[in-house]
């Protein structure tokens, strides 16, 4: 156990600065983006400082109450990929949205936006499960104040419906947490984690089924995930890339790090302890994610839409390589998380800046794309094709990652795979006929003239892209180390924690 | 054998109600107030259970006064305080939700010029 | 003997959510909601919580029903016009 | 110095980069494309059989390691597809359709790898890479709408050909903890004789990819749309080079005799190989078939091309030596008559502005050195003596026979005859015939153009006549995958089972009778060149006989009795089976999204429900 | 399930699906220790109560605490008895034990929960942005109301301080601290025709409570080297001026979550017409 407590920056710096902010927005209003702007930086140089000088695996100790009896972050590979991942993208669609957010209330979109990325980031930190609410409803709530955000009306719907099943899902692992703790007495997930076969087998499924349902809210898996296609499409363009980039990454971090860390048990393939294998259902209803996704996507008219209905499906598809439980499937799962935030972070931006620009949502709209904004429109293909798995882009590897695990533990997960593939074919046809009406020269409308502030962040997600899908070790490795935190419960978690814990 | 049973569950079917009854009206009545209604009332139901697990008959009051001993020859003979430090925050994030579904729900009327829920969606999809 | 008490309160409380599932004004059923709020809040004193119950008390039985009925008006108050 | 392996990957990786950079100076991104292959060409000289890298690529957290290993076979395919290439880009230097440099040299890289990789992980990389950029680079044809449904399509086709290759592969992958291709295709060939069925199923997963690839019988209707509609310097390479992938990996995993044990057999081959004989022999007759009556000539010739793959398929999967040496001769045959044939096609088709037979005629006076090209090419095609696709049709026919399989070798007869049948009404449609005024001020293809034309003539004619310089190489190929080689007396002789075939003399004989037969016919000609309104309806159409300027013409129709003849072959539409499918799924599509009513209520019961579901599972567990 | 399907459908599927969650929750009560069968001497509550947290991570580094197959022992680690009054320089001094909870040992919880709220009051202030026009609830206000609710707002408003203030000692705290101030201002609300808040004093309120709390957790950090940790000494337990930061932190928490309720009060109470030129 290394204590390394300066990381509680993480969290206490966009705190301070996300209380301050309307002190600021007294002064002038896009002061306030920048304000945001420069916290998520200093947020994205820390974590990446922790990432890459490999400050990990370490605890942060709130209010110097050691775990099991205080709170707790922990820093391990996942988080700190994660946490950098998250901070970059918010870092990214903030440098989007100084160019974006014009009008309205921006000072308060400001701070939303910061709490939003800095709960994320909780989210994923945090060591306690139910720290791990108080975030997820950080996270929750500016996350149904920005959705709502934006003149049109069916933001509003679309907010709504997040946060009435939102809440539904929070109350219900609420009650799955206060079951655990009647048993087990304690609230700190690696004791929890060690623990957890000392609870009764019916207890611990019910709660198990109440906490996973509760999580798969965030994670965006079926049938918990009706709000996503009506919130991504009611949202301006800069949330839906937040929603997909940050919020689903922590949503199914949360998912994942219960099921396997908390309810897991070790072994070649991690399964879970109780009536229930939770690694199990999760599968089918990530596979029923990923079908029904694709599927609903297919014949979609509005880019927009079809964008919110493949996301699902890709969280589906991140859920279906990590609940394959092994290093192959968790690595997989994890890049393509990291894949999954990359392009589809990217290709919202690239939506946001073409309907400024005055090109529609619909699909008819992308006509000849290619030779109104060359470059809008490279990248869109860059970000399809990522999604798509092909080689050189970075959803390749993870794809195949992924594919291989599943094919590698064989059984009934040959089946899964082969439905997963099946849609994959689906995602291709939507995603190649995008790109074939962009490379299309029908078009009689004049060139685009696109700002320079909102490509940055385009440009450095498709050079990243590309990067990772030439050289996938950039994120490889990391998503490597953070494979083996998870499918080792004891060593890779629970020993980092509480040292002096024994092994079962 | 009455008081025991009462003892043991009344509380907990009292909460379990509510949650029901809260889901009951989230899941029938078209309202959006209503709805909102319902999660309150889910709310109160979570944090009644969340309550009810922290005590047990004779438990005492977990402040430290003048009178109330919280433990006698080792053993803790007060109510749980974590749970009711857990409700504590449940309770204002609830009202936080509740404030923001009802934000939403008024710029709906505003717009959609209705409080049907049936009403709030798009033409197409 | 207490238990007793706090089994009528269950009772009185489940009794006041049902009268917020049935009653087909929505006024009454946020009034029912805050009574429930305020039945829960006492049981948090039988409980043992008096935090608890202070702060439900306060926050979910007033001010949220006060918010709630805010609300409300603002919403009537916009059928009002509609119908002006 | 192994490494020059990988610079064969990475020379075209780079070169392809800077042509995407470059890619609004058109002239500049061909340039670089052309110097590309080119220098890749160079890299090619200083390979040599036997060579090998590998390197780990750090992936999963371990070391995969990435292999290199140069076969004969690879490096055969390595040169014709590199060389072909690079005469290609050079000719795509004065062309102006929108072929993607970029994409090419894409292409390039993958072609590189999948002939020299040794690894199954190589393998699918450079497969899927060259699967997506030939599927943009279908993309951007002259008729864009058609060639945005050709690319869907041929995408679709291809990537469904790609995940069943990756199931294959990572199937092999949890028997053998390897991906070496070499050490899993000895692990088949050792358990074949235990478990005929598993590597059956395994192996029938990665032919469904080759013969996606290659455009075989069941997966050949992405063919004709992709070939018809890609842009037109495009398709030589997508039908010349890019269908022999298929052709190489099927001749990578052939080697696996089924025949050895547990198999049922059939004529004396096993009955697997026999079944891919007849589906070679029903791909040539369905091509054949289909070709006659195209009215567009790319998609005529693509329906020869999928006729050729068929030819091509039959005799590998025969097996022998005779078969194999055949089939690599003919697939080398028909890269070089085929890409002549489309390149000219490029040239007439970016001259007259149209691909329609029945627009065209009479264009020999105006591009003579096109029409030598073209006459040359489809000679070849036909199987004419002297030119180069004669050696290897003879030697198919011979295989088949000696198998016994008579039967399949008649439709094998019939769909050459049907070839004759094809070529000659394209020929006759686009360069005989009368000119029609439209084309009065077209010219001939600029010199570049021009070079490459006389190129394609000489090496036609060149191993027509001297098929033992292709016949060597090929022989060392058979003998490397563990048949007897057939002996190769000399240059000039295709060496056969029965007999051997003296090219040369054949090819002075038939020249000496030709120029007998010229001089005859300019002697005795009484011919007159007349106008196309020079005739009985003195350039009138006349409307009552219910004819419009687009049917007045000799080439309109041109086989319409046949057309009626084989009428009832045109109701099996193999494709219909895959646009059911799509069909299919798009219904399914559009009933699943009836499940997002939009409405928070019903989402909220969603999750009761999927709730609900997970606790009565956890009660009955 | 339809859109349209009709509601006696909807009420009876609805019904017949919450008895079966209800079912499977009395399944899960089974197992579940309740009623006098809860022992807070196995929970981690036993060393917040007895406020021996630092005895137990002793017996934890030195490996005892998880000892005999993973149980903790958490009824083993020694405690010296609390008298209130006496017991002085205990790791922590509140003497409301949910207080010490809320602040000290889960104050990191606390300061996510002022987030959320104020994360909320935004998210309201947010939507509710644009012109203002006037207070929708038209009282007719008498003087005896108006000034009613003035000097009644005062002695809320001191109701209130004194409820946070003495947080650590009494039941109470910042949360219902604040909610009263917020009600006092509805009040102001309700009794007064064109009550106007002051905007810029909330603001300031709000940010700069916030802005303690979190600069408390920050000073916590560089002084004790750990965020949100108790830096001041925490004198006799019972006293006014004991347990250290938690009076600091309850003050500002009460302000804020005051600021924030009446912000909240406030932006729902005032119509306002939406502008997106």
């Amino acid at each position: 156990m290394s204590i390394f407590n300066n990381a509680a920056l993480l969290i206490g710096v966009p705190l301070l600065f996300a209380f301050s902010i309307p002190l600021f927005g007294l002064i002038s209003k896009q002061l306030t983006k920048w304000v945001t702007l420069l916290t998520i930086s200093f947020n994205a140089t820390f974590s990446l400082y922790i990432l890459l000088a490999h400050k990990y695996p370490s605890i942060v100790v709130m209010g110097n109450w050691l775990p099991p009896f205080g709170e707790n972050l922990y820093i391990g590979p996942v988080a700190a990929l994660l946490v950098s991942l998250i901070s970059v993208m918010g870092l990214l669609i903030a440098i989007y949205n100084l160019w974006s957010i014009k009008k309205g209330d921006v000072t308060r979109f400001s701070v939303l936006f910061l709490m939003f990325t800095a709960g994320a980031s909780g989210m994923v930190l945090t060591g306690d499960i139910f720290n791990l609410f108080i975030f997820m409803e950080i996270t929750g709530i500016s996350s149904f104040a920005l959705a709502a955000y934006g003149p049109e009306k069916r933001a509003l719907g679309g907010a709504f419906k997040f946060l009435v099943v939102s809440s539904i899902g929070s109350t219900l692992y609420l009650l799955g947490v206060t079951l655990i703790y009647t048993q087990l007495g304690t609230l700190n997930i690696a004791e929890i984690a060690a623990r957890i076969n000392q609870t009764t087998p019916g207890l611990l499924t019910f709660a198990g089924v109440l906490i996973v349902s509760g999580l798969a809210v965030e994670a965006e898996l079926f049938p918990f995930n009706g709000w996503v296609p009506d919130t991504y499409t009611g949202a301006i363009n800069g949330v839906s890339a937040a929603l997909s980039g940050i919020g689903a990454v922590s949503g199914v971090y949360a998912l994942f790090r219960i099921a396997m860390t908390v309810f897991g048990k070790d072994g070649t393939y991690v399964s879970s302890y109780g009536n229930l294998n939770f690694m199990a259902v999760i599968a089918v209803l990530a596979t029923a994610t990923v079908v029904i996704g694709e599927l609903s996507a297919l014949t979609q008219k509005n880019v927009k839409k079809m964008l919110a209905y493949s996301s699902m499906a890709q969280m589906g598809l991140v859920a279906v390589g990590l609940s394959i439980g092994n290093e192959l499937g968790v690595y997989g799962g994890i890049f393509q998380l990291v894949n999954h935030s990359i392009a589809k972070t990217m290709m919202f931006l690239i939506l946001g800046v073409l309907v400024a620009s005055g090109v529609g949502e619909n699909i008819d709209d992308f006509r000849g794309l290619w030779k109104r904004s060359p470059f809008l429109s490279l990248a869109f293909s860059v970000g399809a094709f990522s999604m798509l798995g092909f080689p050189l882009f970075g959803g390749f590897w993870s794809k195949f990652a992924i594919v291989g695990a599943s094919i590698q533990r064989g059984g009934w997960y040959d089946f899964i795979i082969g439905l997963v593939l099946f849609a994959s074919i689906v995602e291709a046809f939507y995603y190649l006929r995008i790109v074939g009406y962009m490379f299309s020269s029908d078009s009689k409308f004049p060139k685009l003239k696109t700002p320079w502030t909102p490509t940055i962040p385009i440009f450095i997600l498709a050079v990243s892209i590309i990067a990772i899908g030439v050289f996938p070790q950039i994120v490889g490795t990391f998503s490597a180390q953070a494979a083996s935190e998870f499918t080792h419960k004891m060593s890779g978690y629970v020993l980092n924690v509480i040292p002096t814990i024994a092994a079962h | 054998m009455m008081q025991e049973f009462l003892q043991n569950y009344v509380y907990l079917i009292g909460s379990m109600s509510l949650i029901g009854i809260g889901l009951y009206i989230t899941l029938t009545d078209e309202n959006i107030f209503k709805i909102i209604v319902g999660l309150n009332i889910i709310e109160s139901g979570t944090n009644l259970f969340m309550v009810a697990i922290a005590w047990y008959p004779k438990a005492v009051m977990p402040i430290y006064t003048l009178t109330n001993k919280l433990s006698i020859n080792g053993k803790v003979i007060a109510a749980d305080p974590l749970p009711q430090s857990l409700v504590l925050t449940a309770i204002v994030i609830g009202l936080g939700t509740t404030a923001l579904a009802l934000t939403i729900g008024i710029k709906i009327f505003e717009k959609y010029g209705t409080l049907d829920v049936r009403k709030i969606k798009e033409a197409g999809r | 003997m207490i238990i007793y008490i706090a089994a009528l309160v269950v009772a009185v409380v489940i009794t006041t959510a049902l009268i917020a599932v049935f009653s087909k004004k929505l006024l009454s059923s946020i009034i029912a909601m805050g009574l429930v709020s305020l039945g829960v809040s006492g049981l948090f004193f039988f409980l043992q919580a008096p935090d608890v119950a202070i702060t439900e008390a306060a926050i979910g039985a007033g001010l949220s029903t006060a918010i709630f009925v805010i609300a409300l008006k603002k919403v009537k108050k916009g059928e009002s016009e509609d119908e002006e | 110095m192994n490494s020059n392996l990988i610079w064969l990957v990475f020379t075209p990786l780079i070169g392809s980069a800077i042509a995407a950079i470059l890619y609004n100076y058109k002239f500049l991104d061909r340039l670089i494309t052309f110097s590309t292959f080119a220098i890749t060409l160079f890299l090619v000289f200083g390979t040599h059989v036997g060579q090998t890298y590998s390197m780990n690529l750090n992936f999963m957290g371990r070391m995969i390691p990435l292999s290199w290993n140069v076969t004969h076979l690879s490096i055969f395919m390595l040169y014709i597809s590199i060389v072909f290439g690079t005469i290609l880009t050079f000719y795509s230097l004065m062309d102006r359709s929108r072929m993607k440099g970029f994409l090419l040299l894409l292409i390039l890289a993958a072609n590189n790898w999948i002939f020299t990789t040794n690894d199954m992980v190589g393998f699918f990389f450079a497969w899927e890479l060259m699967g997506w950029a030939s599927i943009v680079s279908v993309l951007g044809g002259r008729k864009e709408r058609k060639s945005r449904h050709a690319a869907l399509y041929y995408a679709l086709m291809s990537i469904g050909g790609s995940y069943s290759m990756f199931f294959g592969l990572f199937t092999l992958w949890r028997l053998t903890g390897s991906f070496s291709i070499s050490s899993n295709l000895a692990y088949l060939s050792s358990i074949v004789g235990v478990h005929p069925w598993w590597v059956l199923g395994i192996v029938s997963l990665f032919f469904v990819t080759f013969m996606i690839k290659a455009g075989i019988f069941p997966f050949h209707t992405w063919v004709p749309m992709a070939y018809a509609y890609a842009p037109d310097t495009f398709t030589p390479f997508l039908s010349a080079v890019m269908s022999k992938y298929g052709i190489y990996g099927m001749l990578l995993f052939l080697p696996i005799s089924l025949m050895e044990k547990g198999m049922p057999t059939v004529f004396g081959l096993p009955w697997v190989n026999y079944i891919f004989v007849w589906i070679g022999v029903i791909t040539a007759v369905l091509g054949t078939v289909l070709a006659f009556f195209q009215d567009d000539v790319k998609k005529l010739f693509a329906y020869s091309s999928l006729s050729n793959l068929g030819y091509i398929v039959a005799a590998i999967s025969l097996f022998t030596s005779v078969g194999v040496t055949a089939g690599i001769y003919h697939a080398f045959n028909h890269l070089l008559f085929k890409g002549a044939l489309f390149i000219t096609l490029a040239a007439v088709i970016s001259r007259s502005g149209t691909s329609k037979l029945s627009e065209m005629g009479g264009l020999w006076k105006k591009m003579p050195v096109t029409f030598f090209t073209f006459f040359i090419g489809i000679a070849s095609a036909a199987g004419i003596p002297p030119f180069n696709g004669f050696g290897s049709k003879w030697l198919i026919y011979q295989s088949m026979i000696k198998q016994h399989l008579l039967f399949a070798t008649i439709l094998l007869f019939l769909a050459s005859t049907g070839a004759f049948l094809y070529l000659f009404k394209a020929f006759h449609s686009i360069f005989l015939g009368q000119l029609s005024h439209n084309y009065d001020n077209v010219k001939e293809v600029p010199v570049i153009g021009q070079i490459v034309e006389y190129l394609l003539m000489f090496a036609m004619i060149f191993f027509g006549i001297q098929p033992g310089y292709i016949l060597r190489p090929v022989g060392l190929i058979v003998k490397s995958v563990g048949l007897n080689p057939l002996a190769v007396m000399g240059n000039g002789y295709v060496t056969g089972m029965f007999s051997n075939v003296d090219m040369p003399l054949i090819g002075w004989s038939l020249a000496i009778s030709f120029v007998f037969g010229f001089i005859l016919f300019f002697i005795s000609a009484k011919h007159k060149y007349v106008s196309q309104e020079d005739n009985y309806t003195a350039g009138q159409i006349p409307q009552d006989w219910g004819l419009t300027p687009e049917t007045y013409q000799f080439s309109w129709k041109f086989y319409e009795p046949m057309e009626k003849l084989f009428a009832p072959f045109y109701r099996i539409k193999i494709d219909g089976f895959f646009r059911g499918l799509g069909d299919w799924t798009r219904i399914t599509g559009s009933a699943v999204k009836q499940v997002f009513v939009g409405n928070a209520q019903i989402y909220t019961l969603f999750a009761v429900v999927g709730l609900i579901i997970l606790v009565i599972a956890g009660w009955v567990a | 399930m339809r859109n349209d399907t009709p509601i006696l459908v909807k009420k009876i599927t609805a019904l017949s699906l919450i008895t079966i969650l209800m079912v499977g929750f009395f399944w899960a009560f089974t197992e579940m220790p309740k009623g006098s069968s809860v022992n807070v001497n196995n929970r981690v509550s036993r060393l917040y109560i007895l406020k021996n947290v630092k005895a137990a991570t002793k017996s934890l580094n030195s490996g005892n605490f998880f000892a005999k197959g993973m149980k903790p022992l958490r009824s083993d680690v020694p405690y010296s008895p609390i008298t209130f009054g006496k017991s002085a320089n205990l790791e922590d001094g509140a003497a409301n034990v949910v207080t010490s909870i809320v602040v000290d040992y889960r104050g990191f919880d606390t300061l996510g929960e002022v987030t959320v709220l104020f994360l909320a009051a935004t998210g309201v202030a947010m939507l509710f942005f644009g012109k203002r026009k006037k207070n929708i609830i038209k009282a007719q206000a008498s003087l005896i109301m108006s000034v009613g609710t003035r000097i009644a707002y005062a002695v809320i408003l001191l109701f209130g301080i004194y409820i946070f203030v003495h947080g650590h000692l009494t039941p109470g705290g910042g949360f219902p601290g604040g909610a009263v101030i917020a009600s006092g201002v509805l009040g102001l609300f309700l009794g007064n025709d064109h009550y106007e808040s002051n905007h810029l004093g909330l603001k300031l309120f709000e940010s700069l409570s916030g802005m303690a709390f979190v600069i408390i957790g920050l000073t916590g950090l560089f002084s004790v080297n750990s965020f949100l940790a108790n830096f001041l000494p925490t004198g006799v337990i019972g006293d006014l001026y004991s347990a250290g930061f938690i009076a600091l932190i309850y003050i500002a928490i009460g302000m804020k979550v005051g600021a924030e309720l009446s912000a909240v009060v406030d932006s729902m109470i005032v119509d306002t017409e939406e502008e997106w030129s």
